[in-house]
């Protein structure tokens, strides 16, 4: 099993802890990535909305790049790098106008592109591709005890549920079942994570982010997991935004490759797990749970 | 709205010529559907109704071919859905024994063509017709009747001209 | 006295087949030749084409040509047997239909001669000579024919009156065509003389062709112990007799092999090829597309087989368009 | 050019082509066509006329015929599915065979499907051409008739069946009428009020249901199935299978002692008719008004049985209590029956979308979100809870959510409107109301109330204090903001009128489910050979002109398993396909397209088309041992006749030289 792999800005940036639990745990299931050589940006945020055409183009030539190289597959982690991607090749074969923007584009640097490679994501590749019974299989530390609430975030599943519900995704949830770890009910999913308001407009930002924590909370979760980079962040580095505002709640944010890492016994230091600003200290197995709050304050209304 | 590339240049306006054998109940009704929808595809199919996928013999595809079509189009009633229970499996079969033998002899796969379309499938007669015109088109011309007459050069010029074995096959 | 009708007999690209079939009248050959002037026959007698020549226009009665037109020395003689005689006739399967050299419709001929005068494996030839249409010698030059890109059946070269059917045709044939030629008996022209019915109909098998045949694979004769009563296609094995004319009496089937079709199409088909695909594969069992296809792979070479002796008087008339090599393997 | 075919006389060909007002002229220059034709080979008379199909028009074509002696003749207009049929009788009108009459499609298949003219004129003239060919070989063909057996069968025992069945009845037609459930009624059974006069569904069905029930012409079968279906319009064998009830139907009395003594004291199975809203016995009738009033046994849950096999490990005190009628059988099998019919009714209904496919509205994870169905039987006096509106912890809800459109106008999983849901909505709400003093939430799309009554109830709901906020809802969940929103249901929508998000908590959310086809409507459709549309529903022969026909003659359709419809239509549709088929009958024969193969002398008796025929039509004669065709079985599919590897078995009006002229003449140039 071979991907092209593409990280995208955040795996190398923000999200490095994404990419540093996602090498080692996909090398430890025989899952072979090879980085995708010259790749550029994907063309999501601020291009996307502000000229398709362009952004598509920049997705475009990466997957031209995945083609050339003979690979029929790219791997994208990152839920925005995921989505652009997918969204050019559809609109690459559903509007003749922008195949012909794409070809004329990718012409003028020597390259083409046929619409052939498949976009995949890490938990589609994992649930799909290796299965749950050869993960099963390498848990040397199942996650008994750990409550977690499955946070996909919006671009995961729409406006293409290529691999889940758009509203009730569950790869996530069954993947961290086979990892010995308990699903708490979490009704936003796929709710939004404030994206990038917690920069532009705080107040509405901020609120977001608080009705994930507390409903997380609410649900008794230990901590969220996460697909997406900027859902890690917000959720991870607005705590004190959120507090100040609406009182203390905690809740630790992870990728769910995180907690794969930690399941299959693989180095602790070698999972990214520092680099958050709410340190996620559960692990197992644990005779005692980590120290948290213990009685959380009463919540407050948004 | 469908891809389409432009034909290749200096093709001085030639155009793909297609036969379409449509069954009556589902591919022919699907052509008069997209019709009565006003699904505006390209006119290079010309349709031939018979009863059944099942009555196209493979002599109507070689005939074809060999009157100058550039592309044979089947279109039967989808597996299972066949109005005379199977009539269209026996034209599947016929239809890949065909294409393997006109492989063998030099006529690409895409010149023949296979569709299941319902009598509810407008959307996809016009969706297939353009699609065979884009590929032909891409293709180039087949040309039969022109390739019969270069190869006849060879011969002395008072050979027989096809009239005369038109006549020939009609006794 | 009125003079006895004169006769032809001319070879074409032929293997000799139909020649033997002549012979093959044994001694009623005498009865025929007391009847008639035989006024060239290559390959017993030493005419020449002068002779030929010195004929006037229709002057022979009945020539029965024999072999495939690849040659411009072929296309040459059928047309002058066409000028000189009143009534031609296409003897055998290669004139009437192409034959096994219509075969070789479906390569280049450049790569054919190439093939044989270089890569087959059994050649030798280190000064990879080819066949000149000219060659020097001792101050005289010697002239070959021109091979012709295709072959053709006698029809497509000149109009042909009668046709008799078979690889090579049955000394019964034979004779009933000379005996209703001589008597007058002759059908509409265009015809060919044998009956307009396919060969099941004088099988000696054919009671035992099962009402409800249905093919799950192909079986190859050489591959395959083959019972000598039953129908072949029931045992699997492609049998061209339902799509090609009677009137070698199951000759094949008596010695336990397949027909393959050297009689070529009934009257009322065009491509006896296309004709007999379609029932084959109507009575197929398979029902989805891999199973079909594995079903078909007991035919490797569907053109070779269902073309046969037809190639060449085929609605397609061989390969289209072909670059040979890669033709071979298709 | 092609020979004359043999022993024919001199073809004299006429030839029209229609303008079709602006439908074929607008695109194809029809005179044109016309001129060009009167160039070809044997075309006598080349015209082009404003509308062929219209009076004049067909007059025109007769004389023609007439004064120059034609002996074919082409139109050149619409689709042959569609006027074939006039043209031909204009043909016989004039004194020829109808068979020598061919059409050309340039309506459907040029001018409406094209827009560049000189390349639909191009196709126009290859058409053209290619019929000119064609019908040079066409001959003179007689039809054959075929009796109809005045028997029917009606597949499906709702209001539509139901409805059908009495008026073939009451016209003095034996009908067969099955039904798959062990009860006729369908869905209307289940209903509470019908909208806009909320009469109660059940007295206005149920005398029609007792009225089929002892009918003297109407064979009722129900908990039974059609299983095969052979033969064709007059004359189907048709195979029912009759599921075992475990009880005799002509010894059940309907006193239900049996339910009554039942070893289970409790009703406590999931009870069908009531959604599951309710319980049931093992023995049970399925509902009050049940036709017929007999019992069934579940073999899935009586104790009798294991797993659906008999044990006999119960104490049987059914049996007991049932005494001497002896109706009680557990050995009964399944029976099958076979009978002759001349036409069939497909009225089998639709079935409710499936919420659970839209996880987004919590049906399943919320006990408080029911479905309409449910509710239904929530307010119905005979229901489960009496018709009172109690939530399943037993709470009365002081705010009810019903959301529109599930299921329906959704790309996501039906594009269709579902055309009942509005007025079923506005319907229960008011009961609701009515029967709850709740506030109550509309949340809707568009209101859709055209109908006779219909938007004067919508209007009188207005009054009634009921909210109605237009939006798509995007989801009911449990996740509160606010202290008000705990413990209640939140339904989240973007009011489209006032331009923002809210969230309206309450306490039960009704899902107004769209219909959509039966799970099996494609079984269905293959056994009784007919067309589904691309949403699944079973697909008219024409739109507006044949909506109860399909495209297999002596089958019609009629109710919801065409499309959704409100009881209303569904009645009319149901009296129009009753009315279908009672003339079919009182003509008392069909017309059979003579498009039949025949075997031509010089068959070799190859045997490779038995096999091939699905109507076993053709056999080998015992004495000449060639092939001959029943054309009294043959269909016309002309499979065997495209398979004849010697070329010995012909197709009326698909001849292999009629085929070959037409495709040499498509191409010529």
């Amino acid at each position: 099993m071979k991907f092209s792999y593409f990280p995208g800005c955040s795996l190398k940036g923000l999200g490095r802890a994404y990419e540093e639990s996602l090498l080692p745990v996909m090398a430890h299931l025989g899952v072979e990535l090879e980085e995708l050589d010259d790749w550029n940006c994907c063309g999501a945020t601020a291009y996307m909305a502000v000229d398709e055409a362009k952004a598509c183009v920049l997705a475009a030539r990466n997957l031209a790049l995945a083609e050339r190289s003979g690979m029929s597959q790219i791997l994208a982690p990152c839920a925005a790098c995921y989505l652009v991607l997918n969204k050019t090749k559809h609109y690459f074969h559903d509007y003749p106008a922008m195949q012909q923007t794409i070809g004329r584009a990718l012409g003028a640097v020597g390259l083409s592109y046929r619409g052939a490679t498949a976009v995949r994501h890490p938990l589609d590749v994992l649930i799909n591709d290796v299965g749950l019974e050869a993960v099963k299989q390498k848990v040397e530390r199942p996650l008994s005890g750990l409550k977690v609430a499955t946070y996909y975030g919006c671009q995961l599943v729409r406006p293409y549920a290529t691999f889940d519900d758009a509203w009730n995704p569950t790869t996530m949830d069954r993947l961290l079942v086979a990892l010995g770890a308990t699903i708490v009910p979490f009704p936003l999913k796929t709710k939004c994570c404030g994206g990038s308001l917690t920069g532009t407009v705080p107040k509405a930002g901020i609120r977001m982010v608080y009705i994930l924590h507390r409903e997380a909370r609410k649900r008794g979760a230990d901590c969220i997991a996460t697909v997406c980079p900027l859902c890690q962040f917000n959720l991870d580095a607005y705590h004190a935004a959120v507090n100040s505002r609406y009182g203390r709640v905690v809740v630790p944010t992870v990728y769910f490759t995180q907690l794969m890492g930690l399941a299959f016994g693989l180095p602790e230091n070698r999972l990214g797990l520092n680099r958050a600003a709410v340190r996620f200290a559960w692990r197992p197995p644990a005779p005692v749970p980590a120290s948290r709050p213990v009685a959380a304050p009463p919540l407050a209304p948004v | 709205m469908t891809a389409r590339t432009e034909p290749p240049a200096g093709s001085s306006g030639w155009t793909p010529r297609i036969v379409a054998f449509f069954c009556n109940w589902c591919t022919y009704t699907a052509a008069d559907l997209a019709g009565v929808s006003r699904l505006k595809h390209e006119p290079n199919a010309r349709v031939i109704r018979l009863m059944c996928s099942g009555r196209v013999d493979p002599q109507f595809v070689l005939e074809a071919f060999a009157h100058g079509a550039d592309g044979v189009l089947i279109g039967g009633c989808h597996p299972g859905d066949c109005h005379y229970a199977e009539g269209n499996y026996k034209m599947l079969r016929r239809f890949r024994l065909l294409q393997r033998t006109l492989r063998q002899l030099g006529i690409e796969e895409s010149r023949i063509r296979l569709e299941w379309i319902s009598a509810a499938e407008g959307e996809k007669v016009k969706a297939v017709v353009n699609d065979m015109v884009h590929q032909l088109t891409v293709l180039g011309p087949l040309n039969l009747p022109g390739r019969f007459r270069e190869w006849d050069g060879e011969l002395e010029p008072s050979t027989p001209s096809a009239a005369q074995e038109e006549s020939i096959h009609a006794s | 006295m009125p003079a006895k009708p004169k006769v032809a007999f001319y070879w074409c690209g032929s293997c000799g087949g139909c020649e033997e079939a002549v012979v093959d009248l044994a001694e009623e050959l005498l009865g025929v030749t007391a009847q008639v002037e035989i006024v060239c026959w290559p390959v017993a007698l030493d005419f020449k084409k002068r002779h030929v020549e010195a004929l006037p226009d229709q002057g022979i009665a009945a020539t029965f040509l024999n072999g495939a037109i690849r040659t411009s020395e072929q296309e040459e003689m059928a047309r002058l047997f066409r000028r000189k005689s009143e009534c031609l006739i296409a003897y055998g399967a290669c004139a009437q239909l192409g034959g096994i050299p219509g075969l070789a419709n479906q390569f280049d001929r450049d790569a054919l001669v190439d093939f044989n005068y270089q890569d087959a494996p059994s050649v030798t030839n280190e000064e990879n000579l080819r066949p000149q249409a000219r060659t020097g010698a001792n101050g005289q030059s010697l002239h070959l024919p021109r091979l012709h890109e295709r072959v053709r059946a006698l029809d497509q070269v000149v109009p042909v009156d009668y046709y008799v059917p078979g690889c090579p045709p049955t000394p019964e044939l034979t004779k009933a065509a000379i005996g209703d030629l001589l008597a007058g008996r002759l059908p509409a022209r265009g015809s060919v003389l044998a009956p307009d019915v396919a060969l099941c109909e004088q099988c000696p098998r054919r009671d035992t062709k099962p009402v409800d045949l249905s093919f799950t694979q192909f079986r190859r004769p050489h591959l395959t112990t083959i019972d000598p009563e039953i129908c072949l296609l029931a045992q699997g094995l492609v049998c061209m007799g339902p799509a090609t004319r009677a009137g070698c009496g199951g000759a094949c089937m008596q010695a336990n092999m397949p027909c393959t079709g050297c009689f070529g199409p009934t009257s009322r088909v065009r491509d006896q090829g296309a004709k007999m695909l379609a029932s084959l594969c109507a009575n197929l069992a398979a029902k989805d597309e891999p199973e079909i296809d594995r079903a078909l792979d007991g035919i490797p070479d569907p053109a070779g087989t269902f073309y046969r002796y037809g190639m060449a008087r085929s609605l397609l008339r061989g390969r289209i368009g072909l670059s040979a090599r890669e033709a071979h393997h298709g | 050019m092609i020979a004359n075919p043999g022993n024919q006389p001199e073809v004299r060909i006429g030839f029209y082509v229609c303008h079709c007002g602006h439908n074929i002229a607008g695109v194809v220059d029809c005179p044109a066509v016309a001129a060009y034709v009167a160039g070809l080979p044997g075309v006598v008379l080349s015209r082009d006329y404003k509308y062929m199909c219209s009076d004049p028009g067909q007059e025109l074509l007769q004389q023609d015929v007439r004064e120059h002696r034609l002996n074919r003749v082409i139109v050149a207009s619409c689709s042959p599915l569609l006027h074939e049929h006039t043209f031909r009788q204009a043909t016989a009108a004039a004194g020829l065979n109808p068979f020598l009459c061919h059409m050309v499609n340039l309506r459907e298949h040029a001018a409406w499907v094209h827009t560049d003219r000189h390349a639909a004129t191009e196709k126009a003239k290859a058409l053209a051409r290619a019929a000119v060919r064609r019908v040079t070989w066409h001959r003179a063909l007689e039809v054959k008739r075929a009796p109809i057996h005045p028997q029917v069968l009606i597949v499906g025992g709702g209001i539509a069946g139901i409805h059908a069945a009495l008026v073939l009845a009451e016209a003095g037609k034996e009908v067969f009428l099955v039904e798959r459930e062990p009860s006729i009624g369908g869905h209307m059974a289940r209903f509470d009020k019908t909208f806009p006069t909320l009469d109660c569904a059940a007295c206005i069905l149920t005398p029609k249901m007792s009225a089929v029930g002892t009918h003297p012409r109407i064979t009722l079968w129900t908990y039974s199935e059609v299983t095969k279906v052979e033969g064709y319009v007059g004359n189907f064998t048709v195979t029912v299978t009759r599921k075992p009830r475990y009880v005799h139907e002509d010894r059940c009395t309907g006193c239900q002692e049996c339910v009554a003594h039942c070893v289970y004291k409790e009703a406590k199975f999931r009870d069908e008719f009531n959604e599951g809203l309710g319980k049931r016995k093992p023995i049970y009738i399925p509902f009050p008004q049940a036709t017929p009033q007999v019992t069934l046994i579940d073999p899935l849950v009586c104790l009798n049985f294991k797993k659906g096999v008999l044990t006999n490990r119960c104490k049987q005190t059914c049996v007991e209590a049932c005494g001497d009628r002896q109706a009680i059988d557990f050995q009964q099998q399944e029976e099958y029956l076979q009978i002759k019919v001349g036409t069939i009714l497909v009225t089998t209904g639709f079935q409710t979308f499936d919420v659970r496919r839209m996880p987004q509205y919590g049906y399943g994870t919320f006990p408080n979100v029911y479905t309409a169905l449910e509710v239904e039987r929530l307010v119905n006096a005979s229901g489960p809870t009496g018709g009172e509106v109690l939530l399943r912890d037993g709470r009365r809800p002081g705010a009810i959510g019903i959301v529109h459109c599930v299921g329906s106008r959704d790309k996501k999983t039906n594009r269709w409107c579902s055309r009942v849901c509005c007025m079923y909505s506005l319907k229960l709400a008011h009961l609701l109301k009515e029967h709850s003093g709740a506030e109550v939430y509309n949340f809707y799309i568009d209101l859709r109330t055209p109908g006779k009554g219909y938007e004067e109830f919508y209007d009188k709901l207005n009054t009634e204090g009921v909210h109605f906020i237009r939006g798509r809802v995007g989801e009911v969940t449990d996740w509160a903001v606010t202290p008000e929103e705990e413990g209640k249901l939140v339904i989240r929508v973007e009011d489209t009128l006032a331009g923002f998000v809210r969230r309206i908590p309450v306490d039960m959310v009704v899902l107004s489910t769209g219909l959509e086809p039966r799970h099996d409507a494609q079984a269905v459709r293959r056994m009784f050979n007919m067309s589904c549309g691309t949403e699944g529903f079973f697909l008219e022969r024409h739109p507006k002109l044949a909506p109860v026909s399909t495209f297999t003659d002596g089958v019609f359709i009629a109710g919801c398993c065409q499309g959704p419809r409100d009881i209303p239509d569904t009645v009319a549709q149901a009296g129009a396909a009753a009315a279908e088929a009672l003339a079919l009958i009182d003509r008392g024969y069909v017309e059979q397209e003579p498009n039949t193969a025949h075997v031509l002398d010089d068959c070799s008796g190859c045997k490779s088309c038995l096999p091939l025929c699905p109507y076993a039509a053709i056999t080998i004669d015992p004495v000449s041992r060639k092939a001959v065709i029943n054309e009294a079985l043959c269909k016309g599919c002309g499979t065997c006749v495209a398979s004849c590897p010697s070329g010995s078995i012909g197709q009326h009006l698909f001849e292999d030289d009629e085929l070959l002229n037409e495709i040499a003449g498509v191409l010529a140039e």
